[in-house]
């Protein structure tokens, strides 16, 4: 499949040789606009040019959305756009596909299905959500059981996932399947692209504790798909699926990241706001989670430096323990300062939430859901395992399912 | 300024008559309101459980454990009233309990012996209308009384098990209580109560708001000595919270495998839940002292209810949350019980006082000054 | 070797066959005090006469100190005796000799073992020590390497024990020594008593950080142990040492602990003394440590309650975490009360500590005296695992050392 | 009130000529003063190690890193400085460092260029004479002037770095310094040094009396501003520390088997040091951060001292007694570095303001007042 005009999206400019420097790209924007005003273009369209254009993600290859430019230099092109009053492309709805999703087609995929999902991904178009955990496979994400069996002309997939953010918004999922049950767990894996409005698949909301569904469970049954979605060859699924995690972390900038910002900012208004509600001791308590809130940020400052530098240190797993920590702490001693108020909450009804601007919660929700930031995107105890054994070099943990078929292990 | 006296420690362990108490009111609640159903219940209008609480007060007779034989009650004393509410506090059950024997305490000390009967037999319940924050030690606020009659003025916010409440016992001054009869629909005269959603599902707080409501002024009432009371009896409910909480999580760690071992084999998690085992153990003999002290009329009270409410709150919190974490992904769902102990374990632990307010009292009774 | 009045000792009295109780108990002392006044009598002479009347210890056999006595009656002999003036067996010097060696003894002993030691024990004429720990082997007592090879008429000891209290005041030591380095390590061990005058034992003060020498490492070269200061069968070690650990715990007595004991004592005396050292922080710390001292307090009294009822309970390992973690953290609190005093230290000149009186010395030498309280007697990370495995039933730790020859163990 | 702005945070790593100072000092430290050196000095009386100090300052410049080439130093920056601290941190080396930095802090406020470059030439030693744990944001303590002459008179305790110093700055009014010359054999006129055993045996403590001591006034000095700049140091030297119990303990269960494994292999322990790097980690970018606002003349220095103070003291202290711990009774000897950095760790939670000082400091830096 090549990009045509028929389909609505501009032709590929041809590029030079060598790939452009900042300001080449500052160029290239420029005239962008010049051609394509933000304000009198549809939105759609004008995402699709900006595609075709290169300017999508500058580091891709030319055709796919980039110019094969250095990484960082994307940000000042995304800049110039904001600036210019240009559409989004639903970054915050289309996280997966982005962030993880995007890089793993560009990784692993051959060139049709990098043609295939590449473009309607990047416009936000269609949405991309991630079947991996399942519910007797969390941290130890390698013991999936969902099954992928070869029947003639298609896989067939059976199995159950779960915490799946977006499912019910997204047109496309990455999935890890077991394709072959008696090699050792690691080596049975594969990795598709499943069709999430194919026949068989059931996207269900997951209640959770403060009363919403923000999550999914994903039930498969009898689900076909095609060879041609898979990405990466039988039995590699792990590999495919450690690179999509590997882009699961958090990007950290080279700007300033504001003093208070996060939960402490909340406790710290609170404060500000109700003297009648201090006491000394919870002056001493509020003061101790600023300074940790305060080397915090300095710490995250510090690994965002390290990686602009291109030392890429190991700080990232520390931070988010840390972080998780933190609102965990933060927005507990707020119920306490809140006293009374804190012992209520607005409504446990079941229901989507809205948006994701946690600062906008209640108090009570809040404490609720940052019990999940220990948990979700590496356990705080696995991580502690990642620094000792990665960092400090102390011996792994004991396992028992290194040389055991997978169909035979305990569970 | 020197040390405090040290006063004898009692009997801190469980008598026979109480392990019988224990294993009747658990059998009741695991087949009444095991935690699926107290869940279900948590998304309807019907806070209360009075079937549960009916049976467990006319079967078993927990309302008048506090109350002398002649003046209707079974003549135990708060000690069995704590075991009862480690029960209730391991279920998560959501009945009056609490809120009734504040009331009890209340009343013993005055002169309403009719009402003390009625409510030690679970004919009635009546409830302590403060805020569910306040801790002994402080002022009551009260409720302003109306012209020359004995017509109540005025707003309580976030009163605890005052939902079903037949009477409220309304502070009006320092040492006078008003006794106003709720009414059966939950609206008396004059008497308007508000249930709104709470943080803890299976607690939830009421606004009692007065306006011209006719009451009875009580004298002999002492509303610190009741909440010191009520401390105690909070204490151990945080216990037995507690204690579900880390058998679930060991249950769970056991049964559960990730890289081909148990849960329960990895050190760090075996660390975390003996150390919370210690602080269980903690838990359970302040709970008792203080327990043994509103039992004896022990002049020690106030700091043993100070010393429980202080220590068992952290504790309770400290296992629901990391029975929660251990739990994973799962008990971050609303279908597992996880969070109905998170949920009530952080209500509790402002209940009648937080940790830094009893700190506060502490400070006082034991000649720590600021 | 029997008791007889050429030795100084007095004769056996005649015993009646039930063993006797509280109030027989207490009329045998009125009597024995009638026959042996406390001011006129010397002290050796009294205590040998206590021991030959069965007032030693009760619960022992009688002609072995004892009269089969129930162990619970002992507090009361003890008592009427303090309250006449009877002289001490220097029971803080004997800690190890009466609370562990004691027991062993009369558990593993025979008859001529029994006679040949107990007596001179009990009295404190001979002090014991307790030759167990290794540089090598501290926590995994069980890898001890002091080699006893059986040389025609003696086992021949060579090796280096650690952390021996008392060495410089004992007269013998219990020790446990390999005996076959060929087997696996739990049993290739005996149990010996050495004469610490013996030819080749020697003992070396051991500077801790305080400054002082208040443990030794007791050398041991060539040294010669006849085969009948054995305790058990050859390889039987590990399970006589099992049992002396076993009488190593702290008896918590029936009577009501002192609220403030402790350490958190010297720190609430420090913050009453001393109005113009309170800050608003440091008070909320200060009562924190209150609150937990006095949860410590009422859960060791709460043990004693279910020991006293005859439900030994496993929470001596929980009581003995929290009062090091408590006379640790209340130690360090009161340095930072103390402030400029608190950086002072005496003196950290090398010598022998005349006593174990915690609350005469100084707060600086309290704050570092207090950090082996985590690591002596049962360090705080074995006695979580104690807890988690023998409370909680939780799976023990992988062990590589049950299959395996001594010799052949990784060190 | 509101929440306070976000400084710009500047460059948080360490340059190519930071890592060059770094190796030179460790080499130098690492042969000149091994830990065994160390222990042994402190049985001595030659509490402080000069032969190490001359090195230092001669052969690599350590005093003057902070002071501009135009009057003597060596034009680099308070971040050099920090480096520095680090390192000798690491090593708990006993020379007079930290006083040598918060007395150039002060001196560089002043017009004493004579004094200052022969300070930051090592040929000369200075330092303020205030208690050991003043720290900034509170009235320092004045030696009373007599009559119309210069002469002090009075008493100044628990001073840090005075053991050899030639010259002591002596606060007498809030803006105003008295430099006294100590005198070669450590008595000047009028000037009697008092050194006692400490707490930490690698920097102890000495007492200074003035009796009609002749001195000369100085104005221009900032004393608050000199306590910040040294909280800074204190916080790199608190790091280097920190650094060095966690390679320790880490080396040491990599080497120790019980149990027929590794020590290090204990999930348990493998987690408490995952949370010290973490601990540590933070140490780092504050302290980096404190070391550049004092470098750059950042207004944020009060907030970034105090941050870095608060935080550096309570991780130092942890990796040292979380590291005499890990070694079991080894780490209990004399004969074992760990109760070298133990001592150093409890010491240094208090010089220069404890945290509680450096809370309450904040408090009012950010506006969140009591």
């Amino acid at each position: 499949m090549t990009t045509t005009e028929q389909d609505g999206r501009a032709p590929l400019r041809s590029v030079s040789d060598s790939p452009p420097d900042a300001a080449a790209l500052a160029r290239r924007v420029e005239e962008f606009l010049a051609e394509h005003d933000p304000a009198g273009t549809d939105a759609a369209d004008f995402l699709r040019a900006r595609f075709a254009a290169g300017l999508a993600w500058v580091h891709y290859p030319a055709g796919l959305g980039g110019l094969g430019a250095e990484n960082g230099l994307q940000t000042a092109v995304d800049a110039a756009f904001a600036r210019a009053g240009a559409p989004e492309n639903r970054p915050r709805l289309n996280v997966i596909g982005l962030g993880m999703a995007a890089p793993t087609i560009l990784r692993f995929g051959d060139d049709a299905q990098k043609q295939r999902w590449l473009p309607s991904l990047w416009t936000g178009e269609d949405i991309w959500c991630q079947l991996f955990s399942e519910p007797g496979a969390g941290s130890d994400l390698a013991g999936v059981g969902t099954s992928a069996v070869w029947d003639g002309d298609a896989w067939v997939l059976n199995g159950q996932k779960v915490w799946t953010s977006m499912a019910h918004h997204a047109r496309w999922g990455i999935i890890l399947a077991r394709t072959d049950p008696e090699a050792v767990k690691h080596r049975g894996l594969s990795y598709f692209v499943v069709d999430m409005t194919a026949p068989g698949v059931e996207v269900r909301g997951l209640r959770q504790i403060t009363g919403e569904a923000e999550f999914n469970e994903v039930f498969l049954t009898d689900v076909r798909v095609p060879d041609d979605q898979r990405l990466g060859e039988v039995g590699q699924g792990w590999a495919v699926a450690q690179y999509t995690l590997m882009n699961e972390r958090v990007a950290i900038g080279g700007g300033t990241l504001p003093r208070e910002s996060g939960a402490v900012g909340a406790l710290a208004a609170r404060w500000r706001e109700h003297p009648e509600a201090r006491t000394p001791g919870l002056h001493d308590r509020v003061l101790r989670l600023w300074v940790r809130t305060e080397a915090a940020r300095l710490t995250a400052e510090r690994l965002g430096q390290q990686q602009a530098a291109g030392q890429p240190g190991p700080e990232g797993s520390g931070v988010k323990i840390t972080y998780a920590g933190l609102n965990q702490e933060c927005s507990s001693l707020e119920l306490e300062l809140r006293g009374e108020d804190g012992l209520r909450y607005p409504d446990y009804t079941e229901r989507r939430p809205e948006v994701e601007d946690y600062g906008s919660r209640d108090a009570g929700w809040r404490y609720l859901r940052f019990r999940a930031n220990s948990i979700e995107g590496g356990t705080t105890e696995i991580l502690r395992n990642v620094v000792a054994e990665r960092v400090l070099g102390l011996p792994a943990e004991a396992r028992a399912d290194k040389d055991v078929p997978w169909k035979d292990l305990p569970r | 300024m020197s040390a405090p006296a040290t006063p004898e420690t009692g009997d801190l362990l469980y008598s026979d008559v109480e392990d019988d108490l224990r294993a009747s009111v658990r059998a009741l609640v695991e087949k009444q309101a095991p935690w699926d159903a107290v869940l279900r219940r948590t998304d309807t209008d019907d806070a209360v459980d009075t079937d549960l609480w009916k049976r467990l007060t006319q079967e078993i007779g927990v309302a008048g454990l506090a109350v002398p034989e002649e003046r209707g009650g079974a003549g135990a004393s708060w000690r069995e009233v704590a075991v009862v509410a480690e029960e209730l506090g391991r279920a998560v059950a959501p009945v009056p309990f609490l809120g009734t024997a504040v009331a009890t305490a209340l009343l013993l000390g005055t002169a309403e012996d009719e009402l003390l009967a009625s409510v030690a037999g679970g004919e009635r319940t009546a409830v302590l209308v403060v805020g569910a924050t306040r801790g002994a030690g402080r002022p009551v606020p009260v409720v302003e009384r109306q012209g020359a009659g004995d017509l109540l003025a005025g707003t309580v916010t976030a009163v605890v098990d005052a939902v079903t409440a037949d009477v409220l016992l309304v502070p009006v001054s320092a040492t006078e209580i008003a006794v106003v009869e709720a009414g059966a629909d939950g609206g008396g005269d004059g008497v308007t109560r508000t249930t709104s959603e709470s943080l803890d599902m299976t607690r939830r707080l009421t606004d009692v708001t007065f306006d011209g409501a006719p009451a009875r002024i009580v004298t002999g009432a002492d509303v610190d000595h009741a909440l010191q009371v009520g401390a105690a009896v909070l204490a151990s409910e945080q216990l037995g919270l507690a204690e579900r909480c880390l058998a679930d999580t060991v249950a769970y760690l056991r049964d559960r495998h990730q890289f081909g071992r148990q849960l329960a084999s990895y050190q760090a998690l075996k660390h975390r839940l003996a150390d919370l085992w210690v602080a269980i153990t903690q838990a359970r003999a302040v709970a008792r002292y203080a327990a043994r002290c509103a039992a004896d009329g022990s002049p020690d009270l106030p700091v043993a209810a100070a010393v429980a409410q202080t220590h068992c709150s952290e504790v309770a919190l400290l296992a629901a949350e990391d029975g929660l974490q251990l739990h994973g992904g799962i008990g971050f769902t609303w279908e597992h019980p996880a969070h109905l102990f998170l949920k009530r374990a952080r209500a509790d632990a402002l209940v009648l006082g937080s940790a830094d307010h009893h700190r506060t009292v502490l400070a006082d009774l034991v000649d720590l000054p600021a």
